[in-house]
């Protein structure tokens, strides 16, 4: 796909984001139209998706994502994703995500209590969102995760209305690397439009430099889901 | 002021649990220990009962993360205090306690 | 009240602590005969941390000349800069050029393990980006002591967290290193960290004040009083008052803060009984990497704007060292106005300001017209930036405090003209005793049983265990360009993702051999991190090195610092790569204990398409196996005498660099023409040890017949240098066996690589072991330790 | 019982500095904020003040970080104390104050 007629997808750079270069180059890769986004602005650029990128904005000082939740731009993107806009959190992007309330529970220190990096394996619990329509259901991937705070916790309500609804959407396989309660991953808001997950689909889109490649079917399944509304 | 941010009882508290089980090991027992956080404010200007709620107000903002947290917010003297000071100090203490989060 | 230039002329004889600043006499008598009177206590200050160990390398001087002299011609081009640089700048082809280096942080992360390692981290990251370069990666060298003393579980997981802590943070992937342990260690763990970066050729920036009139601008984090404990014995009341409280901190000036081992206050760390602290300024510095990630973003907008003339991190010794330098490289004088500095601590006197090693800050000379457009940026990236001076016609830097003159000096004899030593140095009598006391009376395994269990003995210790408890906590995934990390031989980073083209890092160092004999050990670091590049199908081209070694002031030590470096400057020549710059760490010793001489080596290589970059891992069953180069009974120093024996004597293997030019060469061409499955070199473990390793890789087997006349042992266990292990994909032994005749390197099939399913390691007639089995002895070693604490 | 760290005044406390940054930007003017960590300690029988003696060095050995932290152990009840209560607790307190570090 010609990246110039892909959709126009954003990607936000807060202060100490880090993986915003390669949420950008995954967009492109997989025929999307990268457009960077900056927090201190209140425009979303005419983008018709946002990525909140991995890294560690404001030093992840405080708890991770509480500072960055009150950026210019998180109030334009609270709203859109409110008028259904398809917003995907990874990693310190869920966990603004989570302290902006535009997804349930909050993710905390790992229980191992050090920072993981490794190539973790993940079931695809659903596919009925707008950012994992391209898998299929109950499919094993494995994605890159590298977090210290990345123990998804929630209480009992919230998880039994996560599970009851289908709003669990990834599930680590093999092994629990951080302490989340149910072994979640990533979940989704009730209308499956934003999508929050610890481990890093943009790094899994060339095998070059990632374990796999099964990041793409989160980049191609928004890409084709706005394609196919144009 | 103090504003003090603790992980909810039903939360787990993974550093907290770390710092039981490492304090039994090194001959502490019978200590079960639950980490949070301790945040010192220097306000500027006298604490009136309107700076206090505006303290609240940012507490519940930001410090804590009421999904998971609880704080409680409250005036205390700088804690440099020397042992003698103490009791004074404790006294002096006005509390604006709260079960927020 | 600060000691004023006025003060200075009026009381020529007042007492000054020059002694306690680690100034000795002659130096102090050279400061008063360089000014014509006494310094002010601030120039004091510069002068001591400045002719410092640390700064001016005045025991070590004499002997780096070697490394100047060396050819500055790598296969690609010059080099774009050299030693004397923050960093060596390499050019890589393409208009793209590298710079690295490779800096220690060993005291300070034995008294604070987390924060010494960061602000390890934070430093030469800085060194790199001053350099006009994008930070892209880096890596870290370790040494600790034994793994289950208790003091390696406070000393290790913090230093691990905060390398991790730190890089994590700044985003730039962790390519690799070194964990290593040894019981000299213990009082003293070596953290020595390496940073690279990449810049287009006419980005390069260098470290000089030119053009009267510029502005000097300090940005990044305000000023505290940050590892600032030797000088206070300046700000204190009277001096008398300071000696009581002071004495332990002023024995460790900026210099010594690095490089003595602790004595007194800073081994109370994390079991102290409630003493008092010594003085109110910490030595310790914290770091605070989200604004280094500021700096980074910041500093390089600023570069691609055009709005600097020249630029020098601050590190150790702070403004005294960034004002001196600058100014002395530059072609004429600076004045500063130091009541500008942005302060966290309003209490700082002049001297302290001066001395402050607080993180995170930058120095950049700007010409006027561009001063707002930078202050624009830096409030962009919400960096406080101040005018703190400028550039002036005259050859003096002045510096002012509250209106008056504290400091007057030629910069040149702060910055480049310090001390230098010729310290006497000797070859110790022990020397001989050491390698006379050799391998030959120790026992051998004998049968497959025996064999085996050595093997599993060897992958489970320390040294050649399993690693990822450490490198499991560094992201080597971000900013995508990782193309080859740890586990692997070398890092790989993509540089253009068009062209392919990318660079080749390693580190290595056998300090057990640099003990036995440190020209050779020096060498043999060389080669196998050489090696290591090669491996991966880079081409070597330049080195950096970080030279530890215990106090200068034996002539012992001395001695093996001077092998070492001879050693390795004649390393280079064979090789044909460069020394870029690097580092040197004395006085690592505790009490009388020197550590082993540890000359840490990093390579760099040149990939010019990562797509042909070659693992370390067996990366499919049938595969066949081939050793390239040669095997000879070489087991003094090795992992199997340490492990099995305690031992350590002997004569290290030899070191051919004709040798390891031919097997890189190989190994080069084999990759380029894709002949290669997996590359392998073999060092610390030998034969056995690197199977283990290509196997577990990817989970494969491996059956293995040693050639007839072989001694399985010698085969399995010996660790002659040249050598590599390598798997080739179908239809290419011949290739390869023709790139070996033509290179002179020795080919020698071994076997082939077996399926996942069940997969075991079989030496035929010897052992078989299950996968499985290996496994879990190599991997649970660290885990194991770290999980009782 | 609760031990309170503190970073050392004079050293660099880049959590702090954050969230006072962020402070002054959602409008709280005027507050500085240094931050630290709150145990909460439950300990098994009487406290006495042996017991006390153990939890300062537990505090000492664990708990801080004594080269770049200073920590204060006193006796409190159980914090989610509602606001009627706080006057009586906060003048229970014995604290057991100290400089260490
Ligand atoms: N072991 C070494 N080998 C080669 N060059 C060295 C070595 N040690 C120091 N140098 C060079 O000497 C110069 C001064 O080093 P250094 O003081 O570490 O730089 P910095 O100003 O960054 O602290 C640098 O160019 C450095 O690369
Ligand atoms: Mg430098």
């Amino acid at each position: 796909m010609d990246p110039s007629v892909g959709p126009r997808i954003g990607v936000v750079t807060f202060p100490g984001s880090l993986d915003d270069q390669d949420a950008l180059r995954a967009i492109r890769l997989c025929g999307g139209q990268p457009v960077p986004l900056w927090h201190g602005d209140d425009t979303l650029d005419d983008v018709r998706a946002v990525i909140l990128p991995g890294g560690f904005s404001y030093g992840d000082y405080l708890r991770c994502g509480a500072i960055s939740r009150f950026a210019p731009v998180m109030t334009e993107v609270i709203k859109a994703a409110h008028d259904g806009m398809p917003v995907l959190g990874i990693c310190n992007g869920f966990q603004i995500l989570c302290e902006a309330h535009l997804l349930p529970g909050a993710l905390i220190r790992n229980d191992v209590r050090v920072f993981v990096c490794k190539d973790q394996d993940l079931r695809v619990e659903s596919v009925d969102t707008t950012w994992t329509s391209d898998f299929t259901q109950g499919q094993g991937i494995t994605l890159v995760l590298k977090s210290g705070e990345g123990g998804y916790v929630a209480d009992e309500e919230t998880l039994r209305r996560l599970e009851g609804e289908g709003q669990v959407i990834f599930r680590y396989v093999n092994g629990n690397p951080n302490g989340s309660f149910n072994d979640i991953a990533g979940i989704c808001n009730e209308r499956g439009n934003v999508v929050g997950l610890m481990p890093h689909p943009e790094h899994n889109v060339d095998s070059l430099t990632g374990p796999t490649q099964d990041g793409r079917a989160i980049f191609s399944s928004v890409i084709n889901f706005l394609a196919a509304r144009v | 002021m103090v504003v003090d941010v603790m992980p909810k009882p039903e939360i787990l508290d993974p550093q907290g649990k770390a710092v039981t089980g490492a304090l039994a090991r090194l001959g502490f027992a019978g200590i079960s220990v639950r980490q949070g956080k301790r945040f010192e404010l220097d306000v500027i200007g006298e604490i009136t009962e309107d700076r206090l709620a505006e303290v609240h107000r940012a507490a519940e903002t930001l410090l804590a993360n009421t999904v998971i947290e609880t704080f409680n917010v409250r005036v205390e003297e700088a804690p440099e205090a020397s042992e003698e000071d103490d009791q004074a100090e404790s006294a002096e203490q006005t509390e604006l306690a709260t079960q927020a989060g | 009240m600060a000691d004023t230039v006025g003060d200075a002329a009026r009381t020529p004889d007042q007492a000054q602590p020059w002694a306690e600043l680690g100034l000795k006499d002659d130096e102090y008598a050279r400061i008063k005969e360089i000014l014509g009177r006494r310094p002010t206590s601030s120039e004091l200050a510069m002068y001591s941390v400045m002719w410092s160990e640390h700064c001016s390398y005045k025991s070590s001087k004499v002997h780096l000349r070697q490394f100047a002299e060396l050819p500055t011609e790598t296969p690609v081009g010059k080099l774009l800069a050299g030693i004397g640089e923050n960093a060596g700048v390499v050019d890589i082809g393409q208009g793209y050029a590298v710079t690295f280096k490779i800096e220690s942080h060993n005291h300070p992360s034995y008294v604070e393990p987390y924060q010494g390692a960061a602000t390890g981290v934070g430093g030469i990251v800085r060194d790199i980006l001053a350099m006009g370069a994008r930070p892209i990666g880096v890596m870290d060298s370790l040494r600790f002591g034994p793994l289950h003393e208790p003091d390696t579980a406070r000393v290790l997981p913090g230093v691990v967290a905060g390398i991790g802590g730190y890089g994590n943070c700044l985003g730039l992937p962790n390519i690799g290193g070194e964990v290593a342990y040894d019981h000299t260690y213990l009082g003293n763990p070596l953290v020595n960290a390496l940073c690279v970066g990449v810049l287009r050729h006419e980005d390069l920036h260098l470290a000089k004040a030119t053009g009267a009139g510029n502005q000097v601008i300090l940005y990044g984090a305000s000023t505290g009083a940050d590892g600032i404990g030797g000088v206070s014995v300046l700000a204190s009341e009277s001096f008398d008052d300071a000696e009581g409280t002071n004495a332990g901190q002023a024995e460790r000036s900026t210099e010594q803060v690095e490089a003595y081992p602790s004595t007194s206050s800073g081994r109370s760390s994390s079991t102290s009984s409630g003493r008092k602290p010594a003085s109110k300024r910490p030595s310790v510095q914290v770091g605070d990497p989200f604004l280094e990630k500021l700096l980074i973003e910041c500093t390089l907008e600023i570069f691609a704007a055009g709005l600097i003339t020249g630029i020098q991190d601050l590190g150790g010794a702070g403004l005294s060292c960034a004002t001196s330098e600058l100014a002395s490289a530059g072609d004429g004088g600076m004045h500063i106005d130091l009541d500008l500095v942005p302060l966290r601590n309003t209490t700082l006197s002049p001297e302290e300001i001066l001395m402050s090693e607080s993180q995170e800050r930058m120095m950049a000379i700007v010409e006027p017209e561009h001063v707002e457009d930078f202050l624009a940026i830096c409030r962009k990236w919400d960096v406080l930036a101040t005018v703190i001076g400028e550039v002036t016609a005259g050859d003096r830097l002045v510096i002012d405090w509250h209106g008056e003159t504290v400091v007057d000096v030629p910069p040149r004899t702060v910055a480049h003209e310090g001390p230098v030593y010729q310290r006497p140095y000797g070859r110790p009598e022990w020397q001989d005793q050491v390698q006379a006391n050799g391998i030959d009376q120790l026992p051998r395994p004998a049968g497959g049983e025996e064999l085996a269990d050595t093997l599993l003995r060897l992958i489970g210790s320390p040294n050649l265990c399993d690693k990822s408890w450490v490198t499991d906590q560094y992201d080597r995934y971000v900013r995508g360009n990782s193309v080859l990390a740890q586990p692997d031989d070398a890092g790989v980073l993509r540089i253009d993702e068009y062209s392919g083209l990318g660079v080749a890092l390693a580190t290595d160092c056998n300090s057990r051999f640099a003990l036995l004999d440190p020209y050779a050990g020096a060498q043999l670091a060389l080669a196998e991190a050489y090696r290591n590049v090669a491996s991966s199908g880079a081409e070597p081209l330049a080195i950096t090195d970080c030279l530890n070694f215990g106090s200068p002031e034996d002539p012992a030590i001395m001695w093996q610092f001077s092998e070492a470096v001879r050693g390795l400057a004649d390393g280079c020549r064979a090789l044909g790569t460069p020394v870029t710059g690097g580092n040197v760490s004395f006085y690592n010793q505790t009490g009388s204990t020197p550590i082993l001489p540890t000359p840490v080596v990093g390579v760099l290589g040149v990939i010019d398409d990562v797509t042909r970059r070659t693992s370390g891992g067996f990366s499919a069953a049938e595969h066949p196996i081939y050793l390239l180069g040669e095997t000879r009974d070489e087991l003094a120093g090795s992992a199997w005498a340490q492990v099995i024996h305690d031992h350590l004597g002997g004569r290290p293997p030899e070191v051919d660099f004709a040798q390891e030019k031919a097997l890189a060469e190989v190994l080069i061409r084999a990759s380029r023409r894709g002949l290669l499955g997996s590359a392998h070199d073999l060092a610390d473990g030998g034969l056995a040890q690197a199977l283990v390793e290509s196997a577990l890789r990817y989970g494969f087997g491996a059956r293995i017949e040693l050639p007839s006349e072989a001694d399985p042992f010698v085969w399995l266990f010996s660790e002659t240098t040249g050598r590599a292990l390598v798997s080739v994909k179908e239809g290419a032994d011949r290739d390869l066996a023709s790139l070996c005749r033509i290179n002179g390197v020795m080919l020698t099939k071994l076997g082939v690589v077996t399926a996942q399913e069940d997969a075991s390691l079989e030496v035929v007639g010897q052992f078989m072991l299950p996968l499985t089995r290996i496994r879990e002895a190599w991997q649970d070693t660290i885990p194991a330790v770290m999980a009782t604490h």
